[in-house]
């Protein structure tokens, strides 16, 4: 804009979808942690576009049998203080890792062990094969292999990090860190890239600008603005309905960056009534329907899908295995009949609705119509996603403080495998996910998945896992849908990958 | 005088206290976990546990007030749960965005709305009255940020004169600063310049029927000085009242406002700081406003005393 | 009467004519029939007449400021120097106001801004209509409130209108109105609440002003006796109209209305009345020692405080009637208060029928209460102005358990016994005259049927036949009643009338104490003997249309006759 | 008021001219054509609040989300909203809600700080106490409260008017406060304690009419920024949820739309703006009407 700040040609103002409050990317799942660890971080691996892991800080070896893995660091890593990243460092960050991540955590109980041979070599011995070590170490969501200096990969894993040296592309400005309103990083001119081009989260994380300031808005309607005006470079998330503003503008690249984006999906509370009766968790399933979620949340046809996959569609597991329940709903005369079977008593269905998350508002909203024409009761409670998030940890009954049924969103990498998607646990009141499944055979099913070498037999066996989840309705997929990015046109080469990255991105004067 | 201003301030000392176990008790009543919000989505039960045993979150009640007023009386007012920042370091970030539009604000307001009462109640009951009043009624029930996005639209998007968002210091020149400032204050300033406009009609319509503004007349003194010095000044303890409730309100934050302007103000980090159970920074907030509304209600006592001799104490 | 000298005397200050004043709303009911009075170049008009009938109206209408919307003119000219003032757009009346005319209000508490201090605002006057530098205002300021005969300048300066004595506010208001030293002077009562010496300074001012200038003065006033010292001429008003007037002379000598002379023949004597017959030895009021000291630090500053009061002994029997004269400022009201226990006395005690009330607590005093009545001396600010005069008026009676109905009645007999109209009682107080109001007052402290009352200035507002009238029903009250009084006044005509005994007060302290003929007859005190000299109108024998023989010899300084 | 003429001259001896009408008339000439005016647009208001269920065209959470953000047409005068709501409907049930929350957050905030600000403006002892209480209570933001209140007791229309006239009553009390810091040293106060009123009745009688004019404006705002608060309570989970329409979560359901579809503020806005805009007029012809001065000069 004419008056607009003066904007340092050579700084990217980005709005990302989240404020960053949260600066230890092993003690929160949280996305933008996740990305700030990209900047300011290397990992361990890089995954490419091909969803295949790539040497990134290190290269491997893999012993015949499978059960030592020796990495081996490149040269030229220094930490932001000018110290060299040595094998020990490593050590000590997937130590802090493990016990953090859930593949991680799956890896360590077969891990035998891990250490640091010399200053650039750690040996990773396990105990029985496991087949997903290269994969969990690459993979850019969950907990990334983010490596720290060893003194503050110590930390013990509850407690947050607040040393924030790193060997990354960037350098955190701590001294302009202001929570909830900006984070300053700016280049590390030390780094020293790989000489591969850019794939995703591998190969070479070339740094063409002096800084990239990350701008908390809390309004999405001025972030839109901002990023009109030019005010802003690039807009992580536009909201749907307010597209038509930012495409006619010249200036400004509307796209989906991402290639895979996010699975919405309903939970339902296995240990209240009424959800503890699987027919009445299937009428739950047939009466809800993807398509008008899906209209109310993303409104666009452009930016979502209907997807009966657990996987996420579009990804190597994804199939259609049983899920015409969901697919052909909404099937409220079906729904009806099942209810009058399982002898639904109208006990009311206490849906929570958290109202602070615009991803999470629309769901319930429709969710409790569709519930209702089926013939149930439903009892909608608005609440903050804090509220949320603590009372869906409660087991309790309903009239306790407990819950029926909530939804939430996962980007499509969390939960494009068995082993990674956390909800196909049945562990229970003890190991699972909120909603506590107790199904001891979908925990047989997904270990035969990590047990099994042969990439098709993977694929069948995600397929029955699929099917089962949807017999016993484990969870509800609603739908997918991708957030488009506002980009000014003055950035070129972006990196497109699930996570928004800030290397290789040029800005023109 | 000073043995007033010392009394009152020491009067508050317990009434902070009362406050402080307060919001600490109303706190830990709400459900919200902060472990939750630092682990995010994807966290077992046990990893929750272990966060929360870090943040001192399982000690019984007893234990966690003790240790944060202990800390409180070292002048120390922890950290943030969340970021791990100092809770001082946070308000002081946020404190000249606030402090900003606040004095901005009431700058603006006083200068239009104050004439404005004068002027409806001078002219009680013509169309210059009604048109005044109604202007100032849609002040304040039009939502701030309807008011905050017409403002954006015509003086950023269209006309262009002043950025969209941000805040500048004043530390950083005088334009930067103000070209940013603008909008926030006069989108705020329109509630209040509605609320003392009219608070200012009312007040003056109960004066300016009485006998010493028939002698001001009598001096042949003009009708501004009748209006304002006479009349204004008799009317001036509601009015005073009013804005300083409103600006003690500013200063606590006023979210709407911040987040439509991103200014990064103390509305926004309280309203963050609820929402994400950050109990140091929420106890912190809350300590700081009250003390913050001691002082500000005792400069309008103050004043109400220089306004009015009569009053006393 | 008047209408056939119009157009013959050009060059009149102040000409009205035929002005009718009317109210607003939709039935206008007229208040000035047709008044018509001319006041020519250094002139002094008194205006005289009934309380109530139109006097403040006629001057605020000559000042254009009638309250707006409740009246307004709706025929007649008013030319203040030839310049008609009901037709001059108002920042021309701006104009006129100060410089050429000027006005006293009657009732000075509610005319000073209770939010400004006296000095600045006499200094807003001066640097409104003069070019005076800061210093040249101050120094004229302080004059000018020493000529009114202000005590302790520099005290008045700083104070606000609450803390000073009535007297003193009208001094303040007086002096407000001759800092510019106006053409035309509209002076309306403006010594009601000035001891005599001091009315004496302040008229011989305003003659020494008239003499220096040749400022028109039209005065308003109730005292006959201020009449006869400084009127050329008089005009007599009634009912909204000018009944008679003509030279001073012939009104006092030869009044041709039965009006004016019942008017004249109503003017109490200045000689004392024998006391009556005790009826009882029944001390119902007492104080020792009282005083009273105001704290005059604020907020802000820290002062000594006036002392306003000190030992002041006093008794007061069972139906007797104790005066109490003195000096404007002298602690009068203040002593009042304390015996009402409105403000708390800072030292010494007070009996009420043996009963020690100095430190009792509010509640305590509750029921005290009943028994003593106060009139104040400003009734207009002790009317709350958003209760109907009825309501006013029962509120006391139905504290103590009156049925309602049963305290409207006794309401609207009293009403009428004061001499208003029992409709009066659903009106509001700013819709009277300030005699009206003080009427109302009187009302109010007598529906109460107090053993005591004291009465602040209770009939200072009052024209002389009202006047007679509320007396004798004071005295009959007491009569029946046995009510004890505690009369406060400056108008030694009315004290030597109704008091058994006097009390002169002085700075605060009682000069000389004793039965009234004593004290009126042959004071003792030099004091006592200055006030009695200064007593206006003393050469005149007004029920007797006829002049007294001096008996300090020759005509009191300032009578025009 | 009685609406009376005054007799003419009052003298003692006189027999005045008596014209008062013994009832006060309603005279509809002199009815001011703006308060009746705005007695009709709030009774309207009312009325379509009331009988909302049988005038709205639509259940008002009944959605249709493929018909979502329709414009204006003859099925749905003001469009629809995000979920393909009916915003007609919602904005007549809407009003039932909203003017709850403010009618009732203004009447509370009065009731409650009408007696505590006299109080406390006429007793210092009691004011030193008070107003530091009134201190701290100011301190604690809206939304904590709500959100604390909504946990504990559930999120309902008077958990919302709770959570926000708690913090308007120390405003309301400061305000009646300092009117009667001033109004205390009235000498017709001195008076009315000179006649035994009790203290009670002076507090009703003579310092509460004081407070009156500043009360209407501070009650009418209250009233405004209560159903505008409950907007934004209702953004933050703490307000009344999306099933229960009102005038504060319409708008704050449109707010993202605000450049697309104007409507879904505007309609609300409107009524909003009407409803506050004739409950002012009213207050001020009340005012008006107390003042005696003034009580002669209203023109017909
Ligand atoms: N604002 C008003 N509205 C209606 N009537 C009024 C108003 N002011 C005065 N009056 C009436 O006008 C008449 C004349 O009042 P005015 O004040 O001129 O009397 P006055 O001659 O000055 O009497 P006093 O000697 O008692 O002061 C009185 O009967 C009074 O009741
Ligand atoms: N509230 C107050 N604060 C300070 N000084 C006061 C206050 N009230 C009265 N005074 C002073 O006390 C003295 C006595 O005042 P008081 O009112 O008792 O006089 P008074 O005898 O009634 O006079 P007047 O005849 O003029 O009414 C005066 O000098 C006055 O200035
Ligand atoms: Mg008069
Ligand atoms: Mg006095
Ligand atoms: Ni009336």
């Amino acid at each position: 804009g004419l008056s607009a700040a003066p904007v340092d040609a050579q700084e990217i103002r980005a709005v990302m979808h989240s404020g960053i409050r949260v600066l230890d990317p092993v003690i929160t799942t949280a996305h933008i942690t996740r990305n700030h660890g990209y900047m300011i971080y290397d990992t361990l691996l890089g995954m490419d576009e091909n969803l295949k892991p790539q040497p990134q800080m290190a290269s491997w070896e893999v012993s015949d049998d499978g059960l030592t893995y020796t990495f081996t660091l490149r040269d030229g890593l220094k930490w932001h203080d000018g110290a060299p990243v040595t094998a020990k460092d490593v050590v000590a960050s997937l130590k802090r890792w493990g016990q953090k991540d859930g593949g991680a955590q799956m890896m360590f109980k077969s891990v035998d062990s891990l250490e640091a041979t010399d200053d650039k070599t750690a040996v990773l011995k396990l105990k029985e094969p496991f087949n997903y070590v290269l994969e969990l170490m690459a993979k850019p969501s969950g907990l990334p292999t983010f490596i720290m200096p060893e003194r503050v990969a110590n930390t013990p894993a509850g407690e947050t990090i607040t040393d924030y040296t790193g060997s990354g592309p960037f350098k955190f400005v701590e001294a302009e860190y202001e929570p909830g309103v900006k984070a300053v990083y700016e280049k590390n001119e030390d780094y020293v890239p790989r000489d591969e081009p850019p794939s995703w989260t591998s190969g070479g994380k070339v740094v063409n600008v002096d800084k990239v300031t990350w701008v908390t808005m809390p309004d999405v309607q001025t972030a839109v603005n901002a990023v009109n005006g030019g005010e802003i470079d690039y807009l992580e998330q536009v909201p749907f309905d307010l597209l038509p503003i930012l495409q006619s503008n010249p200036e400004l690249t509307v796209e989906v960056v991402s290639p895979l984006g996010y699975q919405t999906m309903g939970r339902l509370n296995w240990l209240n009534p009424p959800f503890d009766n699987v027919k009445i968790r299937q009428a739950a399933m047939l009466a809800l329907g993807q398509q008008p979620i899906l209209a109310a949340l993303v409104g666009n046809p452009e930016y979502m899908d209907e997807c009966g996959s657990m996987y996420g569609c579009g990804t190597p597991f994804a199939t259609d295995a049983g899920d015409e329940m969901i697919m052909d709903g909404p099937q409220p005369e079906k729904a009806k009949a099942l209810l009058d079977e399982a002898g639904y008593d109208g006990t009311p269905i206490l849906l929570m609705q958290p109202t602070d998350v615009a991803a999470l508002t629309a769901q319930p909203v429709v969710a409790a119509q569709q519930l209702r024409e089926a013939g149930f009761t439903v009892d909608m409670q608005p609440m903050d996603w804090q509220t949320l998030v603590t009372r869906r940890a409660s087991q309790a009954p309903v009239s306790e403080g407990g819950w029926n049924m909530f939804f939430t969103n996962w980007i499509i990498p969390e939960v494009w495998s068995p082993i990674n998607n956390p909800m196909l646990n049945g562990g229970g009141k003890e190991a699972a996910w909120f909603g506590w499944p107790d199904d001891p055979k979908l925990d047989e099913l997904r270990t035969e998945f990590a047990q099994a070498t042969d990439e098709a037999e993977q694929k069948r066996i995600a397929a029955e896992i699929q099917k089962h989840a949807y017999e016993v309705v484990n969870y509800i997929p609603v739908g997918e849908y991708k957030i488009p990015s506002a980009i000014s046109t003055k950035l070129t080469d972006m990196v497109k990958m699930p996570v928004p990255v800030f290397w290789n991105v040029k800005k023109a004067e | 005088m000073l043995a007033y201003i010392i009394r009152r301030i020491l009067a508050s000392i317990p009434v902070m206290i009362v406050v402080a176990l307060f919001v600490f008790l109303l706190l830990r009543l709400t459900p919200g976990d902060p472990a939750a919000i630092i682990a995010g989505d994807m966290a077992t039960p046990a990893q929750l546990e272990q966060i929360r045993q870090n943040l001192g979150l399982n000690e019984p009640l007893v234990t966690q007030f003790i240790t944060w007023s202990g800390q409180l009386l070292s002048g120390d007012f922890g950290r943030s749960l969340i970021s791990k920042t100092p809770v001082l370091t946070l308000i002081h970030q946020r404190l000249e965005p606030t402090l900003s539009l606040a004095i901005v604000t009431m700058l603006f307001t006083l200068l239009l709305s104050i004439p404005m009462g004068v002027v409806a109640a001078w002219r009680h009951g013509t169309l210059t009255d009604s048109a005044i009043m109604a202007i100032s009624v849609l002040g304040f029930s039009i939502p701030v940020f309807v008011t905050g996005y017409i403002l954006i639209q015509i003086f950023a998007i269209d006309m262009r004169v002043f950025p969209i968002q941000g805040f500048r210091s004043i530390f950083d020149g005088f334009w930067p600063f103000f070209e940013r400032i603008v909008l926030p204050a006069l989108t705020l300033a329109t509630i209040y310049i509605a609320l003392i406009a009219r608070m200012t009609r009312a007040a003056m319509l109960d004066v300016l029927g009485e006998d010493y503004i028939r002698t001001a007349r009598a001096k042949g003194l003009s009708e501004r000085i009748v209006l304002f010095r006479h009349a204004l000044r008799n009317a001036a303890v509601p009015i005073l009242t009013v804005v300083g409730t409103g600006f003690a309100l500013m200063i606590s934050g006023v979210v709407v406002t911040e987040s439509v302007f991103n200014l990064p103000g103390l509305g926004r980090l309280t309203v963050d700081a609820i929402l994400a159970r950050d109990y140091p920074v929420i106890q912190a907030l809350i300590l700081l406003t009250s003390g913050i509304y001691v002082v500000i209600n005792l400069l309008i006592d103050i004043s109400y005393a220089f306004m009015d001799p009569r009053i006393r104490y | 009467m008047t209408g056939q000298e119009t157009n013959d005397r050009k060059g009149d200050v102040l000409v009205v004519e035929n002005l009718v004043v009317e109210t607003g709303g939709r039935r206008p009911a007229p208040i000035l029939n047709g008044v018509s009075l001319r006041v020519a170049p250094g002139e002094t008009v008194c205006l005289v007449g009934e309380s109530g009938s139109g006097k403040s109206v006629t001057s605020l209408a000559t000042m254009g400021l009638l309250p707006k919307g409740a009246l307004a003119v709706s025929s007649g000219r008013i030319l203040v120097e030839g310049e008609d003032v009901v037709s001059a757009s108002p920042s021309r009346l701006r104009q006129l106001r100060a410089t050429r005319m000027s006005m006293i209000f009657q009732e000075p508490m509610t005319a000073l801004n209770p939010v400004l201090t006296i000095e600045r605002q006499l200094e807003e006057v001066l640097s409104a209509h003069s070019q005076m530098s800061g210093a040249e205002r101050r120094s004229r300021i302080r004059d000018i409130l020493s000529l009114v005969r202000l005590p302790d300048v520099e005290r008045m300066c700083r104070s606000y209108p609450h803390q000073l004595s009535g007297g003193q506010r009208q001094r303040v208001m007086i002096a407000m109105a001759l800092v510019l030293e106006p053409k035309l002077l509209i002076a309306d009562e403006p010594t009601t609440a000035l001891d005599v010496t001091t009315q004496k300074e302040i008229l011989k001012l305003v003659a020494d002003i008239q003499k220096r200038l040749g400022t028109s003065v039209l005065f308003i006033t109730h005292d006959m006796g201020v009449v006869a010292d400084i009127a050329d001429r008089v005009y007599v008003m009634r009912h909204g109209n000018i009944v008679e007037d003509g030279p001073i002379g012939d009104i006092l000598k030869d009044p041709k209305r039965d009006y004016t002379r019942n008017l004249l023949t109503a003017v109490p004597a200045l000689h004392p009345r024998e006391a009556r017959a005790r009826i009882s030895n029944e001390v119902v009021l007492s104080t020792t020692e009282l005083g009273m000291t105001y704290g005059a630090s604020s907020l802000f500053r820290k002062r000594a405080g006036t002392v306003a009061a000190k030992d002041v002994n006093l008794t007061l029997t069972r139906g007797r009637t104790l005066g109490v004269v003195g000096e404007s400022g002298s602690g009068k009201s203040t002593v009042a208060r304390c015996v009402m226990r409105l403000i708390d006395p800072t030292e010494g005690s007070i009996r009420l029928r043996n009963q020690e009330i100095a430190g009792l607590s509010r509640r305590a005093l509750r029921p005290a209460r009943k028994r003593i009545q106060m009139i104040f001396q400003d009734p207009n600010r002790s009317l709350n102005p958003r209760l109907t005069v009825g309501d006013s008026i029962t509120e006391g009676p139905i504290n103590y358990g009156a049925s309602p109905d049963a305290a409207r009645t006794r309401a609207k007999e009293l009403l009428e016994l004061v001499g208003l109209p029992a409709d009066a009682i659903d009106r509001h107080p700013h819709q009277f005259s300030g005699g009206q109001r003080q009427r109302i007052a009187i009302a109010r402290a007598l529906a109460m049927e107090p053993d005591v009352l004291v009465a602040d200035e209770a009939v200072s507002a009052l024209d002389v036949s009202v006047q007679a009238q509320v007396l004798d029903l004071l005295d009959d009250i007491q009569a029946r009643l046995g009510v004890a009084l505690l009369f406060i006044t400056h108008d030694l005509r009315v004290a030597a009338q109704i008091c058994d005994d006097v009390v002169v007060m002085q700075h605060g302290r009682i000069v000389e104490y004793g039965p009234t003929a004593e004290v009126l007859g042959h004071p003792r005190e030099a004091y006592t003997r200055e006030l009695i000299e200064a007593a206006p109108g003393r050469h005149w024998d007004f029920p007797n249309f006829r002049p007294l023989p001096t008996p300090s010899g020759g005509p009191v300084d300032g009578a025009t006759l | 008021m009685a609406d009376e003429t005054t007799t003419a001259a009052t003298g003692p001896g006189a027999k005045p001219v008596v014209r008062r009408n013994l009832l006060p008339r309603i005279d509809l000439a002199s009815l001011k054509f703006a308060p009746t005016l705005a007695a009709i647009i709030l009774g309207l208001i009312v009325l379509a609040a009331v009988f909302a269920p049988l005038i709205a065209p639509y259940d008002p959470i009944k959605m249709d989300p493929m018909a979502r953000l329709g414009a204006a047409s003859f099925a749905h005068p003001f469009g629809t909203d995000g979920y393909g709501r009916d915003v007609l409907s919602r904005t007549l049930y809407g009003a039932q809600t909203s003017l709850i929350v403010g009618l009732g957050a203004a009447f509370v905030a009065v009731l409650v700080g009408l007696p505590l600000g006299l109080l406390s403006g006429f007793f210092r002892v009691l004011d030193a106490v008070l107003m530091r209480v009134m201190d701290g209570l100011m301190a604690i933001p809206a939304i904590l409260l709500a959100i604390a209140i909504v946990a504990l007791v559930g999120s309902s229309l008077w958990t919302v008017l709770v959570a926000i006239t708690i913090p308007e009553i120390p405003r309301v009390v400061r305000l009646v406060r300092s009117v009667v810091l001033s109004a205390r040293e009235e000498p017709y106060v001195e008076a009315a304690i000179a006649v035994g009123s009790s203290l009670p009745k002076i507090m009703w009688r003579h310092l509460t009419p004081n407070t009156i004019a500043p009360l209407i404006v501070q009650a009418t705002y209250v009233c405004a920024s209560a159903i505008l608060t409950e907007a934004i309570l209702s953004f933050l989970g703490a307000g009344i949820g999306t099933e229960t329409p009102s005038w504060g979560n319409i708008m704050s359901e449109g707010r993202l739309y605000f450049q697309l579809k104007p409507g879904l503020i505007f309609w609300p806005g409107l009524f909003l703006s009407l409803c506050i805009l004739s409950i002012n007029i009213l207050g001020d012809t009340a005012r008006d009407v107390m003042d005696p001065k003034l009580g002669k000069k209203r023109k017909a």
